[in-house]
């Protein structure tokens, strides 16, 4: 099987995050995008100052209840309350409250500077549709899966398709809401190469907790040549059974919900198809985008995530099913 | 006093026990013995007769007290009409035969259907079809949450007192076989000849139509589709009063033989009824594109005969049928099949009217796939 | 009921009114910029056409919340009238002026930090970080 | 401080015999099944926060499953479906069915003791809100076991609980449950304002009373606030999951975030009406155990004061991520760090009583678990902080941060300071204590069990793991987390299993032997029967049983005020708001069935409409009605007697009409609920108008219908209060019979109905419909709410007319007739402002 070139990065990416359980894939404290790094800080300091006042808070509890009686006289006084419990939080949420607000400024400058939207993504139950749009400005869509230049700022359109779901990368960045009826805008930067994990933080019904995305951070040369793989059709089958699976995708009807672009699957409801062999996930993010998971959400979808609108398509004879799932992940 | 009352009260509870206990007692002894004749050419006491008429009609009115929803249409007659003459006439007799001397000898014997309708009300009918009677050979329905097949039947049984012999030939003799109710046992328990002419007392023979438009037209569908419902009716994964005893009784050659013979002839669309045109419409965009905000595929992306043959074709089909179908799906009785469990999904899609609209279309349709028709696709904005 | 009995109830009703507008100034004065900048900043950035330009914003929510500061100061200056006001000569407790003037004090702040958010966000931008 | 014993008693000579077995009788609490028409507060007190109690535990044993669920990734030990309703149901009861009742609870077992009351003044409102509650509470509660109980999580966020996303009657059972709730709330806030204004003991001023009344006194306030807001909300819902109004679907111009706006309204207001009662009771722990006022007691009424206010500045910080401007945002950050300080004020409060005690702070297990609150309230306050910072926030919200926050903060602000309570105040209720040694097992369980519960959580937030999820792949840094996490919860387990063992094993109510065990100083702790206090005593300070020697024995003597039964029924000393001076005596209801019937037939008729029985659910709101009546018709007694001596000179008459009768204020806080209510629908028409204008008048929906029609609805508003002026003066002298006045009364409640049927009617015919978009939606919503209140004024208009035909009522005996006016006032007022709000705002705008 040929690869292009830009594989490695993933195949490294995707094995670390198989191998290793990777702790910190889906973590704000791992953070690898511009705006995770300035809540992280913002997060330490802030968590130091709440630490120091509960210290004060206990030391001064202590002494209340087992200092000895001087101390616990001085300590029994209104000025201790107006100095400790009025003056005192006033002073430090003062600081913090200007610190946040000054974060917050930078973000919202920052967001108002980026002008283009190039990346539309679609809360969907339970699902994510990305929609890029490349250099001239044709539309290129996916699902399930962030890819994103590195270190370039990039504004996400955020939409929903039905309730409300809230996209949330914790490394790159806060969350945000897609509303019915709404577009809210997310510029993100990441500074980081390889993969991480975002997931679903609205609750949405039945499979929420089942409705995540991978982000796959490329160097720049990368994503566009990336792109320009994604925009075109999809691989055309070269073995047996790929042509087989290629027949039984089109002969099941799988194509009434799912496109592949370059063959009569032109279908809307589910997601788009055409590169799903190149994704690290499939499911949004439930199992490996590998052909025996193929295989096993389409005839166990139901165990694998309840609810999900797609159906089970259990009458596949083996080697049928074997010829579809070779199929699909030939797709990337 | 108040210590002596009591003591008469507990003596008055430990001579009604000891009755209780004895006839008790008595009652096993006499079933220990083998001394009562279960025979059925030994005929009940006049009172137990009696006792047992009175336990049974009381029976049926209060039971029949939940049944509601009778569906009035005229199209139902001919539908229970040529089940009766397969199922119930072989014991219950007909307008066109006497009953059979064996099914007189059994006891009770099935009593003759010609005023069941003055005696009963529709209500009480269904409930007696729907479940049968203990101890009388009188079965229940056998196709499981089939309510609207019984239907069907006791609409016929409803105009059967106004039957003379002649229109009830009119009526069961499409296929010509009316006469074999004629015979000693009942049709589907023999599985001799005329296999073909038994699915056509329903279904149509070559260039005829159903005797319903509750039953689809086989006619032109592919054998696989064909044969693959036959196999579900007969292991039980799709239900039916009506089909799985006649699957049941069909061997695996058999079923190859019919679903051929039904998948060589012609298609026949179903008569054209006036359709409101911009339900048509409605109905054309749902078929064509689906409705992608409610998750729906189009319909002809599946059923249109360019798919795996195991799909059956829509165009043509009437819209009782498949709007029946579907409130099978929606009602779970159709999802134990992988192919029911793909489209059991679709149809909870589906809301009333979109149902209505599509099913309008689809039947309006003469070609399996319209000329016309923009690939699922066109949904995309 | 005679009408000076009424007159005298109505005069106890109110001076209950009067005492919690007197204990609940400050809040009440916060409630009020609270509720005006919150609403026309959001009704401004809602409608207007190009919100990011309407320097009229930033100006009028400046201009609500100098004048609840100052309706603060003025009912601290003010305090001893108002007291002979409600409670007339000798009844009123220094409880009600302390919980007073410190619910004065906490609503300035309360005020003073949302004037620190104008101070450091600009009007109608997306909160994005 | 010091006062000097008073000598002048009111009543210094001794009391009759036979006195003392009189006020048994009166005020016994009736025995076998009809203890269920019992209305004394003790024995209603009592069983409400039982039942509180069980809903606590119930919900609680929801939460053990789900961190059952939850100890291993990719668990399904429960299945996905029955994880969310489990959730939702687990949420819901905390908030609706445990919390909130359990303080109205405590309001109404503790605030009479405290205030040395007979009783509150609507001692059956009180057991009518509390037996709606029962049945509603359990019919929602039970839903979890017929896989019907809403699984929309507790906030209830359309557009998935619309019927597109939520068919099925799952979601209105949730609706049923808030409803019920809201019902008992506004009934509990009624009776807590009315009791803490004007049942106070003669002497205790405002300045004197206790931490715990003053914060009562705001929470009843601040549910008058916050909950029609909900209410609202849920009536929207309820009306677009059923008829399709769209208020909240944005294609048809409704959105979304109404709803969030609407319930966070109500939603943050509502953590601090469950906290600061909570904190008024260990304000009140406290300096009984330290043996030392509480030190900054003004401080502390501030502190109550400005976290209830600020409060209502909070709600968008439930919202920092949906998209609304920074600037928006920076306000509500702001607001959500000036709430921090009333509780900073708070807890070095009660650490400097601590320091204060003359002897070191006795340890035992109440005064543990109060420790306990203060450590766990401090940490849930500080986190507080960090998500109220709002770029932070965009991190941890819906995470398992925020789970972590709110449990510290509800937890520790509410259930420690409870658990406090119980071994407080348990010796009034019951002859004995609870265990004390297994007390301190009870708290070291829960208060290690809890933490390890929820501090590991903080980190499984910022590890990334999103709230309200059924299950979490592994490899993602979680397992051990939430594995420490599920231990923790069945140690805290643990503890509450073992308090309710030692609770059934020790629990016998009836008195205690030793009458103020803890030698507290609050009037709780005076000698009492099931009529409260033998006599009502006048205070001079904030803790007179340590200021007046001799109080609780010349009060038991009956040497204090009304140590009879003078009107030979219940009965109760009103005094002044502000000054607490005698005022009169208020009669009040004895035990009843009028009131359980009202409240089995509401809940029936909820109940019915909620599986879509529409016309037995309609024969149970008649016979609601029906019962409310025959319960209302008892109430106004009218001067039947001369004036009454309390002692000490005082004669006081026992009935009121006007500005001082404890009526007249609880009509003047349903009017104020009613107004909130308004207030949130004015505010909801603008709010959708400012996100859609699209679909209003004249652009996106027929043109408003002509002048004439409002206008024609303003001149029957306006001859309806003509009428009344004439309905006042035709009043008959006492002892005639003149139905003048009542049928003017009626007319003028069919001039109110009939403005809002005109109104209807003028925008029927200008082809408006409420299902067409969002802007008729909130036209038809507006008429809606006027014609809500004209049938009650309508109901009552009747009532009065038959109050007329029965000869009772006149010139003095005229409390039917002067709420029935002022309702009818403040309907026609609404409907006014409705009036001019849907005809003027589109032409002013358009």
């Amino acid at each position: 099987m040929t690869r292009s070139p830009v594989r490695p990065h993933l195949v490294l990416a995707v094995a670390g995050i198989a191998l290793a359980g990777c702790e910190g894939v889906q973590s704000a404290l791992y953070a690898s995008g511009v705006e995770a790094r300035e809540i992280r800080l913002l997060f330490w300091v802030a968590t130091g100052v709440c630490a120091a006042v509960l210290l004060l808070v206990m030391v001064i509890g202590t002494l209340a209840l087992a200092g000895s009686t001087r101390v616990r006289a001085w300590l029994a006084r209104e000025q201790l309350v107006i100095a400790l419990g009025l003056i005192l939080p006033v002073v430090v949420l003062s600081g913090l409250l200007t610190y946040a607000l000054l974060v917050l400024q930078a973000g919202a400058a920052r967001n108002a500077s980026a002008t283009d939207s190039s990346v539309t993504i679609v809360g969907k139950r339970w699902w994510w549709e990305v929609v890029y749009r490349d250099a001239d400005g044709r539309s290129v869509v996916s699902a399930n899966e962030l890819r994103l230049p590195l270190g370039r700022p990039v504004s996400l359109r955020l939409v929903s398709d039905d309730v409300i779901h809230s996209f949330w990368a914790p490394n790159i960045a806060g969350k945000l809401d897609m509303i019915p009826g709404r577009v809210n805008r997310l510029t993100i930067q990441s500074d980081k190469l390889g993969v991480s994990r975002g997931q679903c933080a609205e609750y949405c019904g039945g499979p929420h907790a089942l409705m995540a995305f991978h982000v796959v951070t490329l160097p720049d040369a990368e994503y566009q040549a990336w792109l320009a793989r994604e925009a075109s059709t999809a691989r055309v089958p070269t073995t047996a059974a790929q042509r087989r699976g290629a027949a039984l995708f089109i002969e099941s009807g799988c194509g009434a919900c799912h496109s592949i672009r370059g063959t009569e699957a032109r279908g809307t409801i589910g997601p788009d198809l055409t590169h799903v062999g190149s994704r690290v996930s499939i499911g949004a993010a439930t199992l490996p985008a590998d052909a025996a998971s193929f295989a096993r959400w389409i005839t166990d979808n139901q165990h694998i995530k309840p609810e999900n609108l797609m159906p089970p398509f259990r009458h596949l004879a083996p080697e049928d099913l074997d010829a579809l799932a070779a199929y699909l992940a030939s797709l990337d | 006093m108040n210590v002596g009352r009591f003591r008469r009260a507990k003596s008055i509870a430990l001579i009604v026990l000891a009755t209780l206990v004895s006839l008790a007692l008595l009652a096993a002894a006499f079933i220990a013995s083998g001394l009562y004749n279960v025979a059925a050419s030994e005929s009940h006491f006049a009172v137990t007769t009696k006792l047992l008429a009175v336990t049974l009609r009381r029976s049926v009115e209060t039971h029949s007290l939940s049944v509601e929803g009778m569906p009035s249409d005229d199209d139902l007659v001919p539908l229970g009409a040529n089940h009766f003459a397969a199922a119930c006439a072989p014991c219950h007799g007909s307008p066109a035969a006497r009953r059979n001397p064996v099914v007189l000898n059994m006891l009770p014997a099935p009593p003759p259907l010609g005023e069941v309708a003055s005696r009963w009300s529709p209500e009480q009918l269904f409930w007696i079809v729907r479940h049968g009677f203990k101890y009388t050979g009188m079965p229940a329905w056998p196709g499981e949450g089939r309510d609207d097949e019984v239907w069907a039947l006791v609409a016929f049984l409803q105009r059967l007192p106004d039957i003379g012999e002649a229109q009830y030939r009119d009526l069961t003799g499409a296929a010509g076989i009316a006469d074999r109710t004629e015979g000693p046992m009942p049709a589907f328990a023999d599985p001799g000849a005329n296999l073909a002419r038994s699915c056509a007392r329903c279904h149509g023979a070559e260039g005829a139509p159903p005797v319903s438009r509750r039953v689809p037209a086989l006619h032109g569908q592919s054998a696989a589709y064909l044969e693959r419902a036959l196999r579900e009716y007969r292991d039980g994964t799709r239900s039916s009063g009506f089909m799985e005893p006649v699957a049941a009784a069909l061997a695996s050659g058999e079923i190859e033989a019919i679903v051929e013979d039904y998948a060589g002839y012609d298609r026949i669309g179903s008569p054209a009824v006036a359709k409101d045109a911009e339900s048509l419409e409605r109905g054309r965009l749902i078929a064509q594109n689906g409705v992608r905000e409610s998750g729906i595929p189009p319909c002809l992306a599946c059923h249109s005969g360019r798919a795996s043959k195991q799909f059956p074709v829509l165009a043509g089909l009437s819209a009782e049928y498949m709007t029946g179908q579907l409130s099978l799906w929606r009602r779970g009785l159709r999802d134990r099949s992988a192919y029911g469990a793909i489209m059991a999904v679709i149809a909870n899609r589906l809301s009333d009217r979109q149902i209505r609209d599509v099913t309008g279309y689809l039947e309006s349709l003469r070609d399996a796939r319209p000329a016309d028709a923009p690939d699922p696709g066109g949904a995309r904005e | 009921m005679t009408t000076g009995d009424s007159t005298r109830q109505t005069q106890r009703a109110v001076s209950i009114v009067w005492l919690l507008a007197y204990l609940l100034a400050g809040p009440l004065i916060w409630s009020v910029q609270f509720a005006i900048v919150y609403a026309l900043h959001a009704a401004a950035c809602a409608t207007a056409s190009e919100p990011a330009a309407e320097g009229w914003i930033p100006l009028a929510m400046a201009v609500v919340t100098g004048a609840c500061v100052a309706a603060a100061l003025a009912v601290v200056a003010c305090r001893g009238r108002l007291n002979r006001a409600i409670f007339g000569t000798g009844q009123g407790s220094r409880a009600y002026d302390v919980i007073s003037l410190l619910l004065i004090v906490l609503a300035t702040i309360a005020i003073l930090w949302s004037g620190l958010a104008m101070a450091l966000l600009q009007p109608c931008s997306l909160p994005q970080i | 401080m010091m006062v000097k014993p008073d000598r002048d008693l009111p009543n210094p000579g001794p009391r009759p015999a036979g006195e003392e077995d009189l006020l048994k009788r009166i005020w016994e609490t009736p025995k076998g099944w009809r203890v269920l028409s019992a209305v004394n507060n003790t024995a209603v007190g009592t069983a409400y926060l039982g039942i509180a109690f069980l809903f606590f535990l119930m919900a609680g044993m929801l939460a053990l499953v789900m961190r059952g669920q939850l100890a291993m990734p990719n668990s399904d030990l429960v299945s996905q479906d029955l994880y969310n309703q489990i959730f939702t149901v687990h949420g819901t009861t905390m908030m609706f069915l445990f919390a909130v009742p359990a303080i109205e609870a405590l309001g109404v077992l503790l605030l009479p003791q405290m205030l040395a009351a007979r009783d509150l003044p609507f001692p059956r409102l009180s057991a009518f809100a509390i037996w709606a509650y029962v049945i509603g509470g359990l019919v929602f509660f039970s839903t979890i076991f017929y896989d019907l109980a809403p699984k929309g999580g507790w906030f209830m966020y359309p557009p998935l609980t619309l019927t597109e996303y939520s068919p099925g009657n799952n979601a209105d059972f949730w609706l049923l449950g808030i409803g019920f709730i809201e019902i008992s709330a506004i009934a509990g806030a009624v009776e807590i304002v009315v009791g803490t204004l004007k049942t106070r003991p003669p002497g205790m001023t405002l300045a004197k009373m206790p931490i715990f009344a003053w914060s009562m006194l705001i929470f009843a306030g601040m549910i008058i606030f916050a909950f029609p807001a909900v209410i609202l909300a849920t009536m929207l819902l309820e009306i677009e999951r059923s008829f399709g109004w769209p208020f909240f679907s944005a294609d048809k111009g409704g959105d979304p975030l109404l709803w969030q706006h609407l319930f966070w309204f109500f939603g943050h207001p509502e953590v601090y009406i469950i906290f600061l009662p909570a904190a008024g009771l260990v304000s009140m722990i406290v300096p009984t155990i330290a043996r030392h006022p509480l030190v900054g007691y003004n401080l502390i009424v501030v502190a109550l004061i400005a976290a209830g206010f600020f409060s209502f500045g909070l709600w968008v910080h439930h919202m920092f991520t949906t998209g609304i401007p920074a600037l928006s945002l920076g306000f509500f950050s702001a607001a959500s760090m000036a709430v921090a300080i009333p509780s900073g004020i708070q807890v070095f409060s009660w650490i400097a009583t601590i320091a204060a005690g003359r002897r070191s702070f006795r340890i035992t297990t109440a005064s543990l678990f109060v420790l306990g609150f203060l450590f766990i309230f401090t940490i849930g306050g500080l986190t507080g902080v960090l998500v109220a910072l709002v770029p932070l926030d965009f991190q941890l919200h819906d995470s398992y941060f925020v789970v972590a926050h709110f449990h510290y903060v509800l937890v520790g602000g509410m259930v420690f300071p409870l658990f406090a309570t119980f071994y407080y105040w348990l010796p009034m209720v019951s002859r004995n204590p609870l265990s004390e040694r297994a007390g301190r097992w009870v708290f070291w369980l829960m208060f290690l069990g809890f933490n390890i519960t929820f501090l590991p959580m903080h980190a499984t937030g910022l590890l990334g793991m999103p709230r309200r999820v059924w299950t979490y792949p592994a490899g993602l840094g979680w397992e051990s987390l939430n594995m420490i996490s599920t231990i923790g919860a069945f140690v805290l387990g643990a503890g509450v299993l073992l308090f309710v063992i030692d609770l059934v094993r020790r629990f016998r109510p009836g008195e205690r032997e030793d009458q103020n065990p803890w030698g507290a100083g609050t009037l709780e702790w005076l000698p009492a029967d099931v009529y409260s206090t033998r006599s009502i005593p006048r205070v001079a300070s904030r803790e007179p049983l340590w200021d007046q020697p001799g109080l609780a024995k010349d009060v038991e003597a009956g040497r204090y005020y009304l140590p009879d039964a003078p009107t030979g029924g219940r009965e109760t000393i009103v005094t002044t708001p502000v000054e607490a001076e005698p005022e009169y005596i208020i009669r009040m209801p004895g035990n009843g069935w009028a009131h359980v019937w009202a409240a089995v037939f509401t809940a029936s008729s909820f109940l019915l409409l909620t599986v879509k029985l529409v016309v037995p659910a309609l024969i149970c709101a008649v016979l609601a009605i029906v019962s409310f009546i025959v319960w209302a018709w008892a109430l106004d007694h009218g001067p039947a007697r001369e004036p009454v001596e309390i002692g000490g000179g005082i004669r006081l008459a026992t009935y009121r009409t006007g500005p001082s009768s404890h009526s007249w204020w609880a009509m003047i806080v349903l009017i104020l609920v009613a107004a909130s209510l308004y207030v949130a629908f004015v505010f909801s028409y603008l709010y959708l108008w400012v996100v859609s204008p699209e679909v209003w008048a004249p652009n996106g929906a027929p043109a408003l219908p002509s002048l004439h029609w409002p206008a024609g609805a303003a001149l029957l508003l306006i001859f309806g209060t003509g009428v009344i002026v004439l309905a006042k003066r035709l009043l008959p002298e006492p002892g005639r019979r003149n139905l003048g006045g009542a049928c003017l009364l009626l007319l003028a409640a069919i001039c109110l109905a009939a403005a809002g049927a005109v109104e209807i009617y003028g925008h029927w015919s200008s082809g408006l419909r409420p299902t067409l978009n969002a802007y008729g939606a909130m036209v038809y919503m507006a008429s809606a709410l006027n014609l809500q209140v004209a049938l009650a004024v309508l109901i009552m208009a009747g009532f009065v007319v038959g109050r007329g035909f029965a000869g009772k009522l006149d010139r003095e005996r005229r409390v039917t007739f002067d709420n029935t006016l002022m309702l009818l006032l403040y309907g026609a007022g609404q409907t006014l402002l409705g009036l001019i709000l849907v005809h003027g705002f589109p032409r002013a705008v358009g």
